[in-house]
């Protein structure tokens, strides 16, 4: 059982895996496609390879040129996608014209030697990592290729409680649900004014009540826009809605009025009892 | 195991490992090519299997394997280790964060009640102490991990627990779930 | 499978066979007698299923059974392959071979900033975890892989990933790769 890497499990086919697409040849030949790249790095990457030598001897001033050609008929679709890549454009042209041009002071154009091998160097340490990306997924992958007991099954007896295990990432991944759902609560907040007062509607009713005889809809004695509110939802409907409520049962414990209500949240109907027009 | 194992036995036995129930003779056909001896196939597994730690087991028309009965006082004698709740998980991440705190504040950190256990669990793991009281009306007890904790998690001091600022840069704290699978060229 | 079997052997093979997840060599070893060579049972189980469809795999410090991987076909009818995106296996690769590495790193190496979501991804995973810091200024955390990464990827320790020189071997760093030995414009 060895798991060490096959040179079979890691076919050349891998090699392609990793790159890019190669410029899209859409309609416009002069414009190219930059979504298939991640990044300004990885899109000089690209283009380096195309010059087929080890990146360590890459020639610095034609990769330039060729990054700054592309960039110049690249189509962005976001500003800021693009700013990256410019970055990387104008750095470029910088190390060009240190490389081309002769410097007035020979520390200058050491300083441009310096730069263009540490560029190199990061070409090179990048192509590693995407090649090694491309060894990782040809690997043969849990819950892929194969895969795990589907039920851990012993026979009887269970095991005794024992010792827990716990882990940090398991530990970590806690904290980061508990700040998680602690950040989606939200507090219980409330519309400021608009509340209908128990008093008012004390009033409202003692003016309308006996109108007509018999039992009423407790409705009746709401104020006319309730409806239209509690149809849309606003806060201010039901306390109109519960206001009113409390002043029936304020006025029934007066002895002003009578209540029914057949059934839970059944509709509630009122009734006077004597005639209420004037205050105690 | 001695000898080539046919194809068929050996696909069985990694259908009835994979599985996480007793696997019917209908579904164990499905898998394997018209005209295969299951009966025959099966046999001859249970038979590799007859003196090993794990059976292959028939109840009814399903197929499982379990553990040797023989070896069951064995696997339960030392109790294997239990995975810590997810309450308690949370609960024992809060005190290490926010130490030293009270009950009250972890719940209210966490937004419901702490069971009577949590805390004891956590104590008897040897992985809270408490850490004296709060010089508040009702003197609540204050809770702090121990140094058995940061080995329990090899952690070398409470500061190399990433900080909320670390697990958002993460992306730990997005509101979704964790997506299974990123889309491509997310960057 | 012929002959007796030692009973160490299927005790280990019950335990594994019975975890949930893979196991400790450190917590085998309290199931057996002291004194008891683990590692040569180890090795002795996982060769009694080097040809079975069931196989013994380590993982760093850790045991467990997987179906054999060439059965994949026959067994991953119903589970569909995730496909993971480019950022998140260059991202996961260069945590494997630099860890410990912290986020900037990662970024620097890439020559692009990280999404939120790609640590996300590999932590939820389970094969990315916290390292403790690094102790420049700021005290950015440091990642590295865990041995669910090693498992995951059937990789037995972190040593088992290849060298630039096999990745050249391989083929995956044509064609600029050895120029010594291929003449420059060699495809």
């Amino acid at each position: 059982m060895t798991a060490s890497l096959d040179r079979a499990d890691i076919g050349v086919e891998g090699a392609t895996d990793r790159s890019p697409p190669p410029p899209a040849e859409g309609a416009d030949p002069f414009i190219v496609a930059i979504d298939g790249y991640e990044g300004p790095l990885d899109l000089l990457l690209a283009l380096a390879r195309d010059q087929k030598v080890d990146l360590l001897q890459i020639s610095i001033q034609a990769l330039a040129d060729q990054y700054l050609g592309f960039i110049r008929r690249a189509q962005f679709a976001e500003i800021e996608f693009a700013a990256e890549y410019l970055v990387m454009a104008a750095w470029l042209a910088y190390l060009k014209s240190r490389l081309l041009l002769p410097a007035a002071d020979p520390t200058e154009a050491a300083d441009g030697e310096e730069m263009a091998a540490a560029l190199q160097a990061r070409l090179a340490q990048l192509d590693v990592m995407q090649a090694a990306a491309a060894a990782l997924r040809l690997r043969p992958r849990l819950g892929v290729h194969f895969f795990p007991r589907g039920a851990a099954t012993a026979q009887e007896p269970r095991p005794a409680p024992g010792p827990v295990r716990a882990d940090l990432s398991g530990l970590i991944a806690a904290y980061a649900a508990v700040l998680k759902a602690r950040a989606q609560r939200q507090p219980l907040t409330l519309e400021a004014g608009d509340w209908a007062s128990i008093e008012q509607a004390i009033a409202r009713i003692r003016r309308s009540l006996g109108d007509a005889p018999g039992w009423e809809s407790l409705m009746r004695y709401l104020p006319a826009e309730t409806m239209a509110l509690l149809r849309e939802g606003r806060l201010a409907g039901r306390s109109q809605l519960a206001a009113t409520l409390a002043a029936t049962l304020e006025l029934a414990k007066e002895g002003v009025l009578a209540l029914r209500q057949a059934r839970p949240f059944g509709p509630i109907f009122v009734k006077a009892l004597r005639t209420a027009q004037e205050p105690e | 195991m001695s000898g080539p194992v046919p194809y068929a036995r050996r696909l069985l036995e990694a259908l009835l490992f994979a599985a996480d129930s007793p696997v019917s003779m209908r579904e164990l056909a499905k898998h394997l090519p018209d005209g295969t001896d299951l009966e025959a196939h099966l046999a001859a597994l249970a038979a590799d299997y007859a003196e090993r730690g794990i059976q292959l087991v028939r109840s009814g028309d399903s197929w499982s394997f379990v553990t040797a009965p023989d070896l069951a006082a064995a696997l339960a004698a030392e109790a294997g280790e239990r995975k810590l709740s997810r309450a308690a998980m949370e609960t024992l991440a809060i005190i290490a964060y926010h130490q030293p705190i009270t009950r009250a504040e972890i719940e209210d950190l966490r937004g419901v009640q702490l069971s009577g256990g949590t805390l004891d669990l956590l104590f008897a793991q040897g992985w809270i102490a408490t850490r004296g009281r709060r010089e508040t009306p009702g003197r609540p007890v204050l809770w702090g991990t121990t140094d058995e904790f940061l080995r329990a998690f090899s952690l070398e001091r409470l500061s190399d627990l990433p900080s909320p600022e670390d697990l958002k840069a993460a992306g730990l704290l997005q509101p979704q779930a964790a997506p299974e699978t990123a889309p491509a060229g997310e960057e």
